[in-house]
């Protein structure tokens, strides 16, 4: 099986749907001649066409608007923001316009379109390139939110969120786009080709939209989490010796509610971890869900491992990245709680 | 009337940039049709023209009435600016997509789009073809070419854009028409389809409908009182017309030539609609709270539909009695639709519960589904 | 003074042998807080729960008795 | 003392404040000239001419991004965003610009400006009139977020939030603006001048941004709620008989923790309440707080009692709508748990 | 060179709309100044100008080499477009305010400010005037008439607006500049920008730098490829002007115009300053996988530095060895200021966890308390 990057399983998933179907369509700001900054689309345009993949004023309103116009017209539009940190001036566009559309027309029209943005930190990117703005959509009704870990899961979603017919705001954790990253960036970076979830079959194949994955089984305590989270969860239950359960969402909206309630009943224990902004963050969610549906399994607390409540510090980037030193921290001080 | 030269198909916009601040304008003082705009114009789409604004205001009115009674909370009347809708639809092709504000039920009433599914959507009663989700006059007909009315102003003018880049993609005739106020030209996306209509000259024209207000702000509020709203596409190289909306042959012959254009693969045309909003902004809004009453009176730029009628009249194409025998059938069609449509219910009575739930998503996913089966419905 | 484990009687559904106790976090921290271990606590409330009035028995010495002779 | 509605106390608010301070400048759509489409700022062109209180072109990025530079420069910008529902357009300038300045600038700049702007359902409004997003803002670090219920607080959280140096969003739940709303909307509506809270002092008082107070006292369970809200948990109150404490929290963003704490502690129970759409809104903070601070000494799950999760519908608004009966089923449900 | 006109500094925007097509030159090939717009400029602005360009320019070195030791993670140069910032900053004053973007460090490095807290700010460390917080390059200093920088295209434009109607609403005289880029034009915020300084006419100018390049997009992904970005004013009734950016003679003159205009109350004036991005966009990128390498080499529209230095020795104000010394010395000052930066720390060293929880908030609210504890800082 080939051995793929995050950014060739990306690109490879685009490849399979652009050649399945026409109506499929790529572009976004340097994504077309250039092949995008982060390389995700490179070489599509020459494959397919300008008509099909193509560069994108630098107005992100404008580049999820003509999408749904594209989408109404029955194009099924793949288009890309150059970092989540720049979607908000898409953001009416993508809450008033495309997540409504089925609705209120009543299926007359819909929005089936696929939105791929990078997110979160540990690049270096400041402010600015290192948000992590997926609560901003799970509160929104009409839009799917999905997020991989890895190169199989990253191809598998993508061909499943193109071929949905609802839109999809599709995050790409991009401090995992080489590699898988256990949160300790003083150590040397390892590499998807060194990784059974760098195994990524050729073809078509999805991963379905709303299911999540349990990444490493365990008994002691369940940690939701997804994205780059992952790796550090994984790091930190190897180093605690604790026994976690590891569950990886990949999809938050709709969310799998079957998966997480299992664990937790068995465990008992709940941490939420996740590299967004603390209060209002996705975990909120999770953190409430779990209690409505746990409530009585519960030996301690949720707890939410987050970004801290500040803007994403440039210079302080590993302080405010909750790395497997601070999970690891609050892994002990929850299974010490009777 | 009649000045302003029409420039072939295929100008280069830099080459007619002088459109974007003179007025298009057909009819002279006299009612008679001048100039090079003029020619061309077929005299049954005039007459039909002329009937379907009469049947456009006749269902305004009987609206309002509704809205009175306290059958809708809500209406929103276009009086004045019937000619623009109705004259633009009459350019189009079945197949071509209108992107619409609330002010242009002309464009749906230019069509064979059921009267009644009109009113059953205002009622939001059981027979509402978007089962009582959006607010009255937001209507939606793909069949008919007409987009799902947004209550966010602007965002719909860039998807029109989008709606023609795929056209393009796919090597379709069909063109795309994008609609905004002289208000709501301020608004980002405006400019979002500007640019994008520039980058890739996709075939959609880009109507504004300029009718002086918005809510209680002048055009000058949009920048528009020194400068022209058609002026705003000099920068982007694609042509602008700006013509006298409330002249239905200026109307007819301009979108004619743009929808031509478009159709033709020679890219987009702005053009600035000028027109009058004589009616209320909506039946929630007072305006004699913000202009002087006078000014409605006045009627700006005169009325469409007496400026057409007498046009016809002086051809021989209609007559006083063809006018007032059209007025009554169409006030006697939509009185009986509006019956027919309050047989399924008023004012939300009729909508169910239930319909709150599907849709927001292709599938019903598992919170939905638990969250209605808690409501109980 | 540990007592001998509960065993399933009619009032709650049966939890199954081994598996976890399942109770509010106050009734938790009642019997933290008096020394009991709700393993060996019967539950008499929805799906085998712990109820305070169950741990009230529990305490009082009223509650089924180990080997599990009938209530 | 004077007895004002909601609308008259917003108004007097900024009447005092431009009175006090020359850099406060009002301005927003239809604002000016005709006085708001809710007549808030009705009379205050007049009043303070037409450079401090003015209308602006349809343009709410630009309404707020004008702000932030009046800001910069020294003034005290109160603007006005028509409905919550059209400030997405605005929410870039919001979340990159206002909420980052500060920080980002160290201090070298700051956005001290006020965003007032409607909120809420219950005027069949639809869609696009109805929204709640202020979880949308709770997310955001760098902003404040304040929800009055009545006059008396309003008057004084706007004076409060215009003094503020810090940006604050202000929602005014529309469906209180004329008087209390207990979510019967089939019986007649009352009135402010009938309500003590509709004694709205003469002249300069604030509320404090950050304090929550406690509506009614109770002690069998907490309700957590804000805004139009407030009347209708006190409805479900009297209509069940269950002595509820219902804490208006005023400010979501700081959250007044201590006093949630203190009375979750004493109730045991606690069910959360807005009409804003349930996943992720603020509503699931609220529950993670509340299990986080409070576990052992809650007796059942943590309730909340929300907007579903779809578009507001215009003609099922009171289905969608968390009024008294469904408040009421729900919190005798909580009682009964054990 | 020479031939556009020099209108009068209240001229009104529908009397010089031919500027915004043409391109205000004042360099002829010859090195010499001619025309209207050669008129009434200061021998020493032009020295001083040369001399801070040098400084920009060894500025722009020596943070590069910082990048490739490792010592920062990111710089951007603004090689070729060094007259720009440099002669416009020549023409304010005091107490006005630029809202820049990543490009414009010339306006800094035109004044006082210490260039040791500029790099300090690229190395993050622990004499950081902004305390690490920031993306390095992303200065701010109030005191020196610099806005802090936002990452996010085009959001400051407006912003500089709304400055200047602060300005003006206090009856002050200071006015606002609004830095954009020719692909950042394509952001919606710049049509709010546009849009509000028609309505209200604000002491603004609103400079778009027009560099040929948005990473990897040329002007025609913005929309500028038959159309100048200069006549997108030409919709909203104010002037604007179109300048070549690399002339710092053409570029000081432009921008007196234009500040004088706006502090005199005129209103603002938008400059597209046509010029070449000759480096990469940033250290991540490069640019020889998107445009060919002759371009950059060919240095359309010559070396700004180059370009003045030849006049200023023609008019024997200056001469080769003033220019090798003047060099020499900037090197020198910067690198001495490298040294003592260094010596506070590189790539975030020296930068505390503490000062990431401050200034969120004027005053820190409860739960960043609680959230610094708990990190034990
Ligand atoms: C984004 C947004 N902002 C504000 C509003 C409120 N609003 C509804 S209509 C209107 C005026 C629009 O005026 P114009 O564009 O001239 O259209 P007209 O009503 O004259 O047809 C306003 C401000 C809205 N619907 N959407
Ligand atoms: C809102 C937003 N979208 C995208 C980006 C990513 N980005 C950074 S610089 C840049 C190109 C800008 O080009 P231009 O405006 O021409 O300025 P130049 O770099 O040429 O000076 C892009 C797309 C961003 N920073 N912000
Ligand atoms: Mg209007
Ligand atoms: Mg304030
Ligand atoms: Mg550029």
């Amino acid at each position: 099986m080939p051995q793929m990057s995050m950014i060739e399983a990306i690109r490879d998933a685009m490849d399979v749907k652009m050649g399945q179907d026409d109506d499929v369509v790529v572009y976004g700001e340097d994504v077309g001649y250039f092949g995008g900054v982060f390389r995700c689309t490179h070489g599509l345009q020459k494959k397919y066409g300008k008509h099909r993949v193509f560069d994108s004023p630098i107005n992100e309103s404008g580049i999820v608007g003509t999408a749904i116009g594209m989408g109404a017209y029955g194009l099924r539009p793949c288009i890309e923001i150059q970092f989540a940190d720049y979607i908000y001036p898409a953001y009416d566009q993508i809450v008033s316009e495309a997540a409504r559309l089925r609705y209120r027309s009543n299926k007359d029209f819909t929005a089936p379109i696929t939105i791929r943005t990078p997110c979160g930190g540990g690049i270096f990117g400041g402010q600015t390139h290192s948000q992590s703005p997926e609560s901003l959509f799970t509160h929104v009704s009409g839009v799917k939110t999905v997020i991989p870990s890895n190169p199989y899961d990253a191809k598998g979603l993508l061909i499943a969120s193109i071929e949905d017919n609802d839109p999809v705001i599709f995050f790409e954790p991009k401090r995992l786009y080489n590699g898988p990253f256990d949160g300790h960036h003083d150590r040397p970076a390892s590499n998807w080709s060194k990784h059974p979830l760098g195994d990524v079959p050729e073809g078509h194949y999805t991963v379905p939209i709303g299911k999540a994955s349990v990444f490493s089984e365990g008994k002691d305590v369940t940690i939701l989490t997804y994205g780059t989270m992952v790796f550090v969860a994984e790091a930190a239950k190897k180093e605690t010796g604790i026994d976690a359960e590891i569950i990886d969402l990949r999809t938050l909206m709709p969310l799998d509610v079957d998966t997480i309630v299992e664990s937790v009943k068995k465990t008992g224990r709940c941490m939420v971890l996740h590299e967004a902004t603390l209060t209002s963050g996705f975990g909120a969610e999770l953190s409430a869900q779990v209690q409505e549906r746990c409530f009585y399994h519960l030996e301690a607390p949720v707890v939410r491992v987050c970004g801290f409540d500040t803007p994403y510090p440039h210079a302080q980037e590993w302080d405010y990245f909750p790395g497997p030193a601070r999970v690891g921290r609050e892994l002990k001080a929850m299974m010490e709680a009777v | 009337a009649g000045s302003v030269r029409r420039p072939e198909i295929d100008c280069d916009a830099a080459d007619m940039k002088e459109l974007a601040s003179t007025m298009v304008r057909v009819l002279n003082k006299d009612g008679e049709a001048v100039g090079p705009w003029a020619e061309g114009l077929d005299d049954d789409v005039l007459v039909q023209g002329l009937k379907n604004m009469i049947r456009v205001r006749a269902y305004d009115e009987r609206m309002m009435t509704l809205q009175r009674q306290g059958k809708t909370s809500f209406y929103m009347k276009c009086t004045g600016e019937e000619a623009i809708a109705v004259g633009f639809r009459a350019a189009m092709q079945q197949g071509d997509m209108n992107f619409p504000t609330y002010r242009q039920q002309g464009l749906l009433l230019s069509t064979d789009y059921p009267v009644v599914d009109m009113i059953c959507q205002i009622l939001s009663n059981s027979r509402d073809p978007l089962k009582g989700r959006q607010l009255p006059i937001m209507y939606s007909s793909k069949e008919h070419g007409f987009f799902s009315i947004s209550g966010n102003l602007g965002t719909q003018f860039i998807q029109a854009v989008g709606w023609a880049m795929a056209s393009a993609i796919k090597g379709d005739t069909k063109i795309a028409a994008g609609w905004i106020g002289d208000g709501s030209t301020a608004e980002t996306d405006f400019h979002a389809a500007l640019v994008n209509a520039s980058v890739y000259k996709p075939p959609v024209v880009l109507n504004i409908v300029n009718n002086q207000w918005a809510i209680s702000s002048f055009r000058g509020i949009a920048g528009g009182d020194h400068a022209t709203f058609a002026e705003r596409a000099l920068g982007y190289d694609f042509p602008a017309l700006r013509v006298d909306g409330n002249d239905f042959l200026a109307v007819y012959a301009a979108s004619k030539w743009a929808v031509e254009r478009a159709r033709r693969g020679f890219g987009p045309t702005l053009i600035e609609w000028v027109t009058y909003r004589v009616a209320p902004h909506s039946t929630s809004d007072d305006p004699s709270q913000y202009r002087p009453k006078e000014e409605s009176s006045a009627w700006p730029l005169g009325d469409p539909i007496l400026r057409l009628k007498n046009h016809l009249i002086s051809r021989d194409l209609w007559s006083e009695e063809r006018q007032t025998q059209t007025e009554a059938e169409y006030n006697d069609e939509i009185r009986a639709a509006t019956k027919e449509a309050e047989s399924y219910g008023v004012m939300g009575s009729g909508a169910s519960p239930k319909d709150m739930f599907d849709d927001v998503y292709e599938v019903m996913p598992p919170h939905l589904r638990e969250q209605r089966q808690k409501l109980g419905v | 003074k540990a007592k001998a484990p509960w065993k399933p009687g009619p009032s709650g559904a049966p939890r199954p042998e081994g598996e976890k106790p399942i109770a509010s976090p106050a009734v938790r921290k009642r019997a933290m807080d008096a020394g009991v271990k709700l393993e060996y606590v019967y539950g008499t409330g929805p799906a085998g729960r712990i109820t305070h009035e169950d741990l009230d028995d529990y305490i009082s010495g009223n509650s089924a008795p180990a080997g599990g002779s009938s209530r």
